[in-house]
C-alpha cells in the first residue's frame, strides 16, 4: 500500500480524454517519476492530486485518506506540496518573506488572526526560513523583488517554499526545466539530501531525463492519459516503446 | 457670547450650494447676499433698505460695524454643510449663518447653530418640519413653506380646474417631499378633490417614464409633481413627452400641477413649463415698491432679474441686519427677540410678521403660471393670483408642524 | 571575469563574412538595474548563433531588446538588421522588418484559442507560413486549434510559440529556451525544424540553457556573463574548451 | 514584523507628535493676515483631518494589502454614525459607548456584507460592496427614515430618553457629547502674539485614537497576518496552494477595515451628533478609495495624507470667493488685479472641484505611489546629496519596494 | 395585464439608453480594461453637444425695439438667429427645430476627437498601472470635464427638445386594440430605441465581421506579444477607445430631449453603468447589452405600485438587489469571460 493511491482516475476536457483510468500508486519514502509525451496528461495528473481539477471519476487516497473534494488549502495541510511547471510565486514580495508564508502556513494551520507575534516566535521562523535559503543558495538575494528575478532563481525559489513547509509527498512538475546545467546539478544534490535527511516522498515529472535518472526510485510512463509503463530506470531506458514514443535518441 | 465681533467688522457665513444640482441656485443666493451686505455698508443704491418700513439701518453697517462675509458650499449634503458652517464658526468667527439648499440641510445647519449658539437665517428650505417639528429657537425661515403652497394653490386649482378632479401625486421620496405631498393633498382634498395614488419616486430617479406611463390608467385627471430641481425638470419633461397634457380624461383635460416652483427650474423644464400652475415665495415682476427697488439693483448688477432664491435670502440678511441695529446688541438671544413678532413691509413680500411662536414669516403668497409667450428668456412665470396672507395662516400647534419645540435661545460660548 | 580577454581575441574570426544582424554596443536597464552592459556581436545571414550562459546573464534581455520590446529599455547602442536600423524602431517595426521572436515564457495568449493565437499573427504584414503548413509541422496543435491557447500542455504551448513565430515572415528568428519542458522527442523534432529553417536561408538566435543541444546545432556561439559578452566564436570551439564549459556552461 | 523596529517606532511617534501639534503646525498663519485663509487650525476641520484619516488607514488594510477594491466602505462609516447617534438619544452623552457600539455594529453588518462580497474577485467584487452600499444609502435616504431620519439625519432632540443622562441639559438646551465630563466641543484657546491657537477637546480624543488606530494598523502591517494579506494579493493560487485559506485572511481583513470605518463614524458622531445619509453615498465611498490611492495604496502614512489632502481642498479652497481674492490681489495694479483674480476664480470657491480634479490628475500622473512617492523621492534627492557612493554589492538586485514607510 | 405591458415597453427604453451607455463602456473597461469613471462624463459631453449645437443654431444678433421695454424698463433687445436670417424663417427654422438629429452629425467627429486626446494624452499612460489609479485619473478627468461644463453651461439643466415631429405620443394600446391611453409611447422614445439599435448592430458587426476586436482582446491580455507579431496596439486602442467614446456620446445626444442635459447627468449614470457592464459579465457585449435590457425591464417592474406596496422601497434598489442575486449565483455575471478583470 503506498502513501498516494490513485485508482481509475478518468479527467475529459470537452472532447478530450487527457486521463483515461490511471492507475498509480507511490511508495513512501521513495522518488516517483512521471515520464511521457507533452500533453501526456501528466500535468493535469498532479491538477487531480492538490484539488485543481476533480477527476471525472477514480479516487485518489493519501495516507488511507481521499483527498477528492477538499480544497487546495486543505490538501496542502495533509502534507501535499507543490511545485508548478510555470513558477507560482508572490512577485510583489521579497524572496525572504515568500518563504516566510510556507513556515507560519505550516505552524498556523489554514488560518489565523496572528496580528501579535512575540520576539522569539518570530526568530524562530526568521531562521527556519533563512536556513531554508541557505540550502538552495539564495541567502544573498533575500530582499530581491521576487518577480524581477531570471525563471530560474524563480523555480529555486518556489522549491524552498515547498521544501520548508517539511511535506510529507512533495510534487514537482518540471522542477528543473528552463535552469541551468549548474543549477540542475545542484537542485538534484539537494533533493537527494533531502530524502536521505527526511521522511519524503517525492513525485516529479521532468523531460530531463539526467534529472529523472538521478533520481527516481521508479518511473511511470505516461502516453495519452493512460501509464504505458511503470517500472525502474534501468527497464525503462531499454523499454522499445518507450524509446520510440518519448525518449527518442536521447537515451 | 459665542463670536461677539470685536473689531470694527462683523461676519456673517453664507453657506450656499456651490457644486451639485443647486449650484445655480446657490450662484443667485450668493449674488443677493453680495448685495445685501453692499446695501448694509452703504455702497450701491441702497436697494430694498429704501423702501424697508423699519429705519434702523443706516448703510453704515451694523451698529457701525463693517459688514464682512465669508462663503462655504454645502454641496447640497447635511454632512458637509454642517462643516462648513463649523468652519465659519470657528475659524471665520460667523455671528450668523444663512443659505440653505434643501430642507435637510436647513434643518442640520439649524440644528448646529443652536447648539454653536449663532443665529441661522434659513434661505432655501421649503419644508413644514423647518419650522415644525424642527424648529430651532436660533433659527428663522423667510422662505414659504408646503403647507401654505397648499393652502394658496388649492382655491385656484378648484376654481380653474373644477372641484371633481382626480389627482395622482408623484413624491420625491424623502422629507420634504412627504411633507408637501401631505399638505396638497390635505388642501385639495378640502376643495372636493379626490386623491387616487402617491406614488414614491427615488430621489436618484432620473427617467420617470414608469411613472408616469400607468397615470393615464389611473383614472386621474391631474399629476401633481412633488418634485423639485432636477426630479421636477426631468418628470415633468418626462411628462409631457408623454403627452399627457394633450389628453381627456375623465371628459376633462388632463392638467399637471408643479406645486413648488422656482425660476431657474422653470428655464430648465424649456417650452414644458407653459400654462402650469405653481405656487412661489416671491417673482420679480411683482410691482411694489420693494421688489421694484430690488430689482432694479439686482439687474444693474448682475444683469437679469433675481429669482425668488435670491429675495429671501436678500431679505433674510437685511432682516437680521435689521434686528441687530433694533436690539442694539449682536447678542443671538437679543436678536431672536428682536425678530420674534417683528412686523414689516417693503421687502417685496407685503406686510409679513416673524412670528415667534415657531419663527416661520407669514405673507402672501403667489400662485404663478408657466407663460405662453414669454417676452424673454427671463420671462417665464406670470403671477396669477396673490393669495392674501390670511389664507395661507395655520396655528402653531397645525398637525403638520407639531412635534417639536423651539427650546431656548442659545447665546452660546 | 578576468577570463574576458583570453576568449575575445577569437571574437573577430568569423566576423570576415558581412553580418545580417549586428549588435553593436548594447545597454539596457530594468528601471535602474543595470543588465545588458555594452553588449556587440554580429551574425551572418542564414547561421544559427547560440547565446549561452548562466542564469540570470542576460540572455533574455538581449533578445528582449534586440525585439525592441519595451523592458529592458535599450538606451544605447545600435541594433541592424539587413541595413535597417532597428534600434530606431519599435516592437511591431521590428517585427514587420523580419524579426521574430519566441519569447521564454511562451506568452501564449488568454482568451484566444489555438487558431486565433496564430491567426493573430498573421494580421500585420509579412505573412509567413500558412496556418495550415504549420499544422502540418505540429499536427498536435492541429488537434487542438478550438481549445484556448493557454490550456494547452507545457509542450504544445512551446510548439504553438514556435509556430506564432514562423507565421510571420521572419528573416531572423530569435529562440528563448526553445526545448523547454519539451519531450526529448519532440526536441529531436524541432532540432529537425530549425535546420529546415536554416534551409530556408533565415537566420537564428538560440538561448538554451540544454547548451550541448545548441552547440551541436548552432555554427556560432556567443557567451553572456553578468551582461557582457566572454566568448564569441565557433560552437566546436566552446564545446572544445574545457575551461569554457566549466567557467560558464558547467557542462 | 515583530513588536515594532526602530524604524516604526520613529514612524509613530511623528505620527503623534504631527498629532498632538497639528492646533500649531496647521495654523501658521498669523489671524487676519491675507493668508489666514489658509489655515485649517480650527476644531472642526482637524477633526476631519483625523477622522478620515482613521477611515482611510481602516481601508487600506483591506485594499493596501489584500487589493480587493471595496466601493461600500461608506455604508460602515454610516452605520457606525447613526449607531453612535441612538446611543447618544438612548443612553447617554458619553461618547464611549457610543464609539464601541459603532465599531462592534460596523463590524457586524461589514461581516455580513463581506462574507457575501467575498465569493467573488476583482471588479465583481468591488461591484457586490457597491450595491450593498447603494442599497443602504438608497433605504437610509427614505424607507428606513424612522432611524435615520432621511435626508435630514439622524439628530438629537429634545425629548429623547436618554436613560444614562438627561434628556435636556441645565439651561434647557440639548446636551452635548463629552468623555465623563469633558465637553467634546470645549475649545482653549490660546493667543500668541498675532496667532491664535485653538486646542479643541473633541480633536485631541480623536489624535489620540488616530495614534492608537495608526499603531494597530503598523502592527498588522508588520505582523504574519499582514503578510498574508499581501500574500493575497500577489498570488492567491500560491497561496492556497501554501496550505492557506485565502477567504478567511480577507474576511477579517474586510471586517478590520469595517471597524475602522465604524470607529470613524463614530468618532464623527461624536464630534457633531448627526448621521446623514450622505455619508454612504457612493461618492463617500469613493472618495476613502481617492484618499487612499492619492496617498499611497499599501503604506501606512499615505492614506492620512490622501485623507488630509481632500479634506482640506474641500474646506479651504471652496471657501475662497472672489472677495477673498481681491482681497489677495489689492496691492497690485487694477488691471493686473482683475486678470488674476479672473484667472484663479474658476479653480476656487465653487470651482475647488475642479481643482481637485486636476489634482488627482497630477498626482497620478506625476507620483503613480501617491504623495507617499513625492515624500521619498523628495528624501532620496536629500539622501544622495549626504552619501554620493552607493553600496552596490550584488549584480544588480532590484529590491522589493519596501511597504509602508 | 396592460400595466405588464406597459411597464414592459417602458423597460425596453430605458434599457436601451442602459445598454447604449454599458455599450460603450464595456469597449472601454471590459474589452480594453480601464476602469473608465470619465464614462459617464462622456456621455455627458454628448448631450452638451446636443445642448452646443441647438444654442449655435439658435445664436443671434440683436437689435433695439424701441416700442418695447425689458425687466429694468430698458429698451428691448430683440434676438434674431442667424440662421433664421441667413436661410429665411422657414429653412433655418427647421434647422433649429432639427438641432437634436442635427448633432448627431456634430457629435460623432467631436466625440471621436476628444476620444482621441483623451486616449492619447492621459489613459495610454495607463493600461498597464493599477485598476485604482485608473480610477482616480479618470474621476479626476471626470471631474474637470463636469467643472468646464459647469463653467460655460451651469448647473441647471437645459432644454433641447426633441423636433417638433416627434412631439407627443402614439397610442400603442389603440393599435392593439385596448382601450385609448392604456399604453401610450412617446415618439422620441421609439426613435431613441431604434437608434440604439442601430448602434448596438453596427458596433457587433465591427467587432464581429472583422480582426478589430480579436487583436484589441489579445492586445488587454498581453499588449507585449501583440507587438510581437507586427501589430501597432497603440493604435488599435485608440480606436477602439474613439469608437467607445462616439458610442457614449451619440448615447447621450439623442438622450437629451428625454432628460434636459445637466454638467452631473453623467455621474448620475456612472454606478448604474458599471453594475450594468458588470451584471452583463466583463468583456461580454452582449451580456451588456442583455443586462441593460434586463435591467431597465426590472426596473420598470418595481415601479410598479402593485409591487411597491407589496416591497416598499422595492424600486429604490432594484437594480442593486438584482445583480447582488446574479453576482451571486453567476460568478462572472451574465455573459462574462473567464478572467477579465477577476484580479
Ligand atoms: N483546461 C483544459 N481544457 C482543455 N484541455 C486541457 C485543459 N488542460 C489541459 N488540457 C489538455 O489536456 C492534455 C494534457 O495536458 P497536461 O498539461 O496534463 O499535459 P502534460 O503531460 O503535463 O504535458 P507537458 O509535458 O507538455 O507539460 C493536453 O493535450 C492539454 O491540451
Ligand atoms: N522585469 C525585470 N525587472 C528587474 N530586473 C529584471 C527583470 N527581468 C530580469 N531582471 C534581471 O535581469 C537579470 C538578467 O535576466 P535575464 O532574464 O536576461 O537572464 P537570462 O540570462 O535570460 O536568465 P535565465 O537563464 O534564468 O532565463 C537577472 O538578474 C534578473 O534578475
Ligand atoms: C430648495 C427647496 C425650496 C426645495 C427643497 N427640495 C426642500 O427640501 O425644501
Ligand atoms: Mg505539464
Ligand atoms: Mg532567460
Amino acid at each position: 500500500m503506498g502513501i498516494l493511491e490513485v485508482k481509475g482516475v478518468n479527467k475529459r476536457f470537452g472532447g478530450l480524454q487527457a486521463l483515461s483510468n490511471v492507475n498509480l500508486s507511490v511508495q513512501e519514502n521513495t522518488v516517483h517519476a512521471i515520464i511521457g509525451p507533452n500533453g501526456a496528461g501528466k500535468s493535469t495528473l498532479l491538477n487531480c492530486l492538490v484539488g485543481k481539477l476533480i477527476p471525472d471519476t477514480g479516487s485518489v487516497m493519501f495516507d488511507g485518506q481521499s483527498v477528492l473534494g477538499r480544497k487546495p488549502h486543505e490538501i496542502n495541510q495533509m502534507g501535499i506540496s507543490r511545485v508548478f511547471q510555470t513558477p507560482e510565486i508572490f512577485g510583489d514580495l521579497t524572496v525572504l518573506e515568500n518563504v516566510l508564508i510556507p513556515c507560519f502556513a505550516r505552524r498556523d494551520g489554514a488560518f489565523r488572526l496572528h496580528a501579535f507575534e512575540t520576539v522569539s516566535a518570530e526568530k524562530e521562523m526568521m531562521d527556519k526560513a533563512m536556513q531554508m535559503l541557505e540550502d538552495v543558495n539564495m541567502v544573498s538575494k533575500r530582499h530581491m523583488h521576487s518577480a524581477s528575478m531570471s525563471r530560474g532563481d524563480k523555480r529555486r525559489l518556489e522549491m524552498a517554499m515547498c521544501l520548508v513547509q517539511e511535506p510529507r509527498l512533495l510534487l514537482l512538475d518540471e522542477p528543473t526545466a528552463g535552469m541551468a546545467r549548474a543549477d540542475t546539478n545542484n537542485t538534484i544534490d539537494l533533493l537527494k539530501e533531502i530524502k536521505e535527511k527526511r521522511d519524503i516522498t517525492m513525485a516529479i515529472i521532468e523531460h530531463d531525463m539526467h534529472v529523472v535518472f538521478s533520481l527516481a526510485d521508479r518511473i511511470t510512463v505516461l502516453a495519452q492519459g493512460t501509464p504505458l509503463v511503470e517500472d525502474t530506470p534501468e527497464n525503462i531506458k531499454g523499454h522499445p516503446k518507450v524509446r520510440e514514443a518519448y525518449l527518442g535518441e536521447a537515451a | 457670547f459665542t463670536n461677539e465681533p470685536t473689531g470694527g467688522s462683523v461676519t456673517f457665513g453664507f453657506n450656499v450650494p456651490q457644486t451639485g444640482p443647486y449650484a445655480d441656485e446657490g450662484a443667485d443666493e450668493l449674488r443677493a447676499y453680495e448685495l445685501a451686505v453692499e446695501h448694509l455698508n452703504g455702497d450701491g443704491d441702497g436697494g430694498m433698505l429704501n423702501t424697508f418700513s423699519s429705519k434702523a439701518l443706516q448703510g453704515n453697517g451694523i451698529l457701525g460695524k463693517k459688514v464682512d462675509f465669508v462663503t462655504g458650499d454645502t454641496q447640497t449634503k447635511s454632512d458637509a454643510a454642517r462643516a462648513s458652517a463649523k468652519s465659519m464658526i470657528e475659524k471665520d468667527g460667523a455671528i450668523m449663518i444663512t443659505g440653505g439648499s434643501s430642507s435637510g440641510v436647513a434643518v442640520a445647519v439649524q440644528g448646529l447653530c443652536q447648539e454653536a449658539g449663532v443665529i441661522f437665517m434659513a434661505a432655501l428650505t421649503h419644508s413644514n418640519d423647518t419650522t415644525g417639528k424642527d424648529k430651532k429657537a436660533n433659527g428663522f425661515r423667510h422662505f414659504f413653506n408646503a403647507y401654505m403652497s397648499g393652502a394658496a394653490l388649492a382655491p385656484v386649482l378648484a376654481k380653474r380646474y373644477g372641484s371633481d378632479r382626480r389627482a395622482y401625486h408623484l413624491t420625491a421620496d424623502y422629507t420634504w417631499g412627504w411633507t408637501q405631498e401631505e399638505s396638497i393633498a390635505a388642501a385639495t382634498e378640502a376643495f372636493g378633490w379626490e386623491t387616487v395614488e402617491k406614488v414614491r419616486t427615488p430621489l436618484a430617479a432620473t427617467d420617470f417614464s414608469s411613472y408616469i406611463a400607468p397615470v393615464l390608467n389611473s383614472g386621474a385627471d391631474v399629476l401633481i409633481l412633488n418634485h423639485y430641481g432636477g426630479n421636477m425638470v426631468n418628470s415633468l419633461t418626462n411628462a409631457v413627452q408623454f403627452g399627457l397634457r394633450d389628453k381627456m380624461v375623465n371628459g376633462k383635460q388632463f392638467e399637471i400641477v408643479v406645486p413648488l416652483y422656482s425660476e431657474l427650474m422653470a428655464k430648465g423644464a424649456g417650452e414644458n413649463i407653459k400654462g402650469i400652475l405653481g405656487s412661489t415665495n416671491w417673482s420679480w415682476t411683482l410691482q411694489d415698491e420693494g421688489t421694484k427697488a430690488f430689482v432694479k439693483s439686482f439687474g444693474t448688477k448682475y444683469g437679469f432679474p433675481p429669482s425668488n432664491a435670491a429675495q429671501t435670502s436678500y431679505a433674510q440678511t437685511i432682516l437680521y441686519a435689521d434686528a441687530v441695529a433694533r436690539a442694539g446688541s449682536f447678542n443671538p438671544c437679543a436678536v431672536v427677540e428682536a425678530l420674534e413678532g417683528f412686523e414689516f413691509d417693503g421687502l417685496g413680500n407685503g406686510p409679513t410678521l416673524y412670528r415667534a411662536e415657531d419663527h416661520q414669516c407669514f405673507k402672501d403668497v403667489l400662485v404663478m403660471q408657466g407663460k405662453e409667450n414669454p417676452a424673454n428668456e427671463y420671462d417665464l412665470l406670470e403671477i396669477v393670483d396673490i393669495t392674501p396672507r390670511a389664507q395661507v395662516e395655520y396655528a402653531p400647534d397645525h398637525p403638520m408642524f407639531a412635534g417639536g419645540s423651539l427650546g431656548k435661545c442659545n447665546p452660546g460660548a | 571575469m578576468n577570463v574576458k580577454p583570453d576568449f575575445n581575441k577569437n571574437a573577430n574570426q568569423a566576423a570576415t563574412a558581412p553580418a545580417f544582424l549586428s549588435v553593436w554596443d548594447l545597454h539596457a536597464y530594468y528601471g535602474e538595474s543595470y543588465i545588458v552592459q555594452g553588449v556587440t556581436f554580429n551574425v551572418h545571414e542564414g547561421e544559427i548563433l547560440a547565446l549561452l550562459g548562466r542564469n540570470g546573464a542576460g540572455k533574455t534581455s538581449t533578445l528582449r531588446a534586440i525585439a525592441r520590446l519595451d523592458s529592458p529599455a535599450a538606451t544605447h547602442g545600435e541594433i541592424w538588421l539587413d541595413h535597417q536600423p532597428l534600434h530606431m524602431m519599435r516592437a511591431h517595426q521590428a517585427s514587420m522588418a523580419g524579426i521574430g521572436l519566441v519569447p521564454e515564457d511562451r506568452r501564449i495568449i488568454p482568451g484566444l484559442t489555438v487558431e486565433e493565437n496564430l491567426q493573430l499573427a498573421q494580421i500585420a504584414p509579412p505573412i509567413g507560413w500558412s496556418i495550415d503548413r504549420l499544422y502540418e509541422l505540429f499536427p498536435r496543435l492541429g488537434e487542438r486549434r478550438k481549445q484556448e491557447g493557454v490550456t494547452l500542455s507545457g509542450g504544445e504551448q512551446q510548439m504553438l510559440a514556435i509556430a506564432r513565430a514562423l507565421a510571420r515572415d521572419i528573416k531572423v528568428l530569435l529562440l528563448d529556451e526553445p526545448y523547454e519542458g519539451l519531450a526529448p522527442v519532440i526536441v529531436d523534432e524541432i532540432e529537425k525544424t530549425l535546420i529546415h529553417i536554416k534551409e530556408q536561408g533565415i537566420t537564428t538566435v538560440i538561448v538554451e540553457q540544454n547548451a550541448v543541444r545548441a552547440l551541436e546545432l548552432a555554427d556560432r556561439a556567443v557567451i553572456l556573463d553578468t551582461g557582457q559578452i566572454v566568448f564569441d566564436g565557433t560552437a566546436a570551439e566552446v564545446l572544445e574548451n574545457e575551461t569554457l564549459r566549466a567557467e560558464y556552461l558547467a557542462i | 514584523m515583530l513588536g515594532l523596529e526602530k524604524k516604526d517606532v520613529t514612524l509613530l511617534a511623528v505620527v503623534a507628535l504631527l498629532a498632538f501639534a497639528a492646533p500649531f503646525i496647521l495654523n501658521p498663519f498669523p489671524e487676519g493676515s491675507e493668508m489666514a485663509q489658509f489655515n485649517a487650525g480650527y476644531p472642526d476641520l482637524m477633526q476631519r483631518f483625523v477622522i478620515f484619516g482613521i477611515f482611510a488607514i481602516g481601508y487600506n488594510i483591506l485594499f493596501g494589502l489584500t487589493g480587493y477594491l471595496s466601493f461600500g466602505h461608506a455604508a460602515f462609516l454610516g452605520v457606525g454614525s447613526y449607531s453612535a447617534v441612538w446611543m447618544f438619544k438612548l443612553l447617554s452623552m458619553n461618547v464611549i459607548p457610543a464609539i464601541i457600539l459603532s465599531i462592534i455594529v460596523a463590524g457586524l453588518f461589514s461581516l455580513v456584507i463581506g462574507f457575501v462580497s467575498l465569493r467573488r474577485s476583482g471588479i465583481y467584487f468591488s461591484i457586490l460592496t457597491l450595491a450593498f452600499a447603494q442599497m443602504s444609502f438608497n433605504l437610509a435616504y427614505s424607507v428606513l427614515t424612522p432611524i435615520t431620519n432621511g435626508e435630514t439625519g439622524l439628530q438629537l432632540t429634545l425629548n429623547d430618553p436618554r436613560i444614562l443622562g438627561a434628556s435636556t441639559g441645565a439651561d434647557g438646551s440639548i446636551p452635548v457629547t463629552s468623555l465623563f465630563g469633558i465637553e467634546m466641543r470645549s475649545t482653549y484657546e490660546m493667543h500668541a502674539g498675532a496667532w491664535l491657537f485653538q486646542f479643541n477637546a473633541g480633536y485631541y480624543v480623536c489624535a489620540i485614537i488616530l495614534v492608537a488606530a495608526f499603531y494597530l494598523a503598523m502592527r498588522i502591517f508588520r505582523s504574519p497576518f499582514g503578510l498574508m494579506l499581501r500574500a493575497v494579493k500577489t498570488n492567491q493560487t500560491r497561496l492556497n496552494y501554501t496550505g492557506l485559506n485565502a477567504r478567511p485572511y480577507t474576511l477579517a481583513a474586510f471586517v478590520i477595515s469595517g471597524m475602522y470605518a465604524g470607529l470613524a463614524g463614530g468618532l464623527m458622531a461624536s464630534m457633531d451628533p448627526l448621521a446623514g445619509a450622505d455619508r454612504m453615498q457612493w461618492t463617500a465611498s469613493g472618495e476613502v478609495v481617492l484618499m487612499t490611492i492619492l496617498g499611497g495604496t499599501g503604506t501606512l502614512l499615505g492614506p492620512v495624507l490622501g485623507a488630509g489632502f481632500i479634506k482640506y481642498f474641500e474646506n479651504i479652497f471652496s471657501k475662497i470667493n472672489d472677495n477673498v481674492l481681491h482681497g489677495w490681489f489689492a496691492a497690485l495694479p487694477d488691471g493686473l488685479e482683475d486678470t488674476l483674480v479672473f484667472i484663479v476664480h474658476p479653480f476656487v470657491g465653487k470651482g475647488w472641484n475642479m481643482t481637485l480634479g486636476l489634482m488627482f490628475m497630477a498626482v497620478v500622473i506625476f507620483l503613480p505611489g501617491g504623495l507617499m512617492e513625492g515624500g521619498q523621492r523628495l528624501a532620496k534627492l536629500f539622501r544622495k546629496k549626504d552619501k554620493p557612493s552607493g553600496d552596490d554589492s550584488e549584480h544588480h538586485p532590484k529590491q522589493a519596494p519596501h511597504v509602508a514607510e | 395585464m396592460d400595466a405588464i405591458l406597459l411597464q414592459t415597453l417602458n423597460g425596453l427604453d430605458k434599457g436601451s439608453a442602459y445598454a447604449l451607455i454599458a455599450l460603450g463602456l464595456t469597449l472601454i473597461f471590459g474589452t480594453l480594461g480601464v476602469v473608465n469613471f470619465a464614462h459617464g462624463a462622456l456621455f455627458m459631453l454628448g448631450a452638451f453637444c446636443a445642448v452646443t449645437v441647438s444654442k449655435l443654431l439658435t445664436l443671434s444678433f440683436e437689435t433695439v425695439d424701441p416700442t418695447r421695454v425689458d425687466f429694468l424698463g430698458n429698451p428691448l433687445k430683440v434676438k434674431t438667429a442667424y440662421v433664421e436670417s441667413w436661410f429665411g424663417p422657414e429653412f433655418g427654422g427647421a434647422l433649429i427645430d432639427w438641432a437634436v438629429p442635427l448633432s448627431i452629425l456634430f457629435a460623432i467627429p467631436v466625440m471621436i476627437g476628444i476620444g482621441y486626446v483623451v486616449e492619447r494624452g492621459l489613459i495610454k499612460h495607463f493600461y498597464k498601472r493599477p485598476h485604482a489609479d485608473q480610477i482616480l485619473v479618470t474621476f479626476g478627468l471626470a471631474i474637470v470635464l463636469q467643472e468646464v461644463v459647469k463653467y460655460f453651461f451651469g448647473a441647471n439643466p437645459i432644454p433641447t427638445p426633441a423636433p417638433d415631429a416627434f412631439k407627443g405620443s402614439f397610442d400603442f394600446g389603440a393599435l392593439i386594440g385596448m382601450e385609448a391611453n392604456a399604453i401610450i409611447y412617446p415618439y422620441w422614445r421609439m426613435v431613441y430605441f431604434f437608434f440604439a439599435a442601430v448602434i448596438i448592430g453596427a458596433v457587433f458587426a465591427f467587432l464581429q465581421f472583422t480582426t478589430f476586436g480579436m487583436v484589441v482582446r489579445a492586445g488587454m491580455a498581453d499588449r507585449e506579444t501583440v507587438g510581437l507579431l507586427g501589430i501597432n496596439i497603440d493604435k488599435k486602442f485608440t480606436i477602439m477607445f474613439g469608437i467607445a467614446a462616439a458610442v457614449a456620446g451619440l448615447a447621450g445626444a439623442m438622450y437629451a430631449p428625454i432628460n434636459s442635459p445637466n454638467y452631473h447627468m453623467g455621474m448620475d449614470f456612472l454606478v448604474l453603468s458599471f453594475v450594468v457592464v458588470v451584471v452583463g459579465g466583463m468583456g461580454s457585449l452582449p451580456g451588456a447589452v442583455l443586462a441593460g435590457f434586463m435591467l431597465g425591464i426590472l426596473e420598470s417592474f418595481a415601479s410598479m405600485n402593485a409591487i411597491k406596496s407589496l416591497l416598499p422601497g422595492i424600486d429604490q434598489i432594484i437594480i442593486y438587489v438584482v445583480a447582488i442575486i446574479i453576482l451571486l449565483t453567476r460568478p462572472r455575471g451574465l455573459m462574462g469571460r473567464k478572467g477579465v478583470m477577476e484580479d
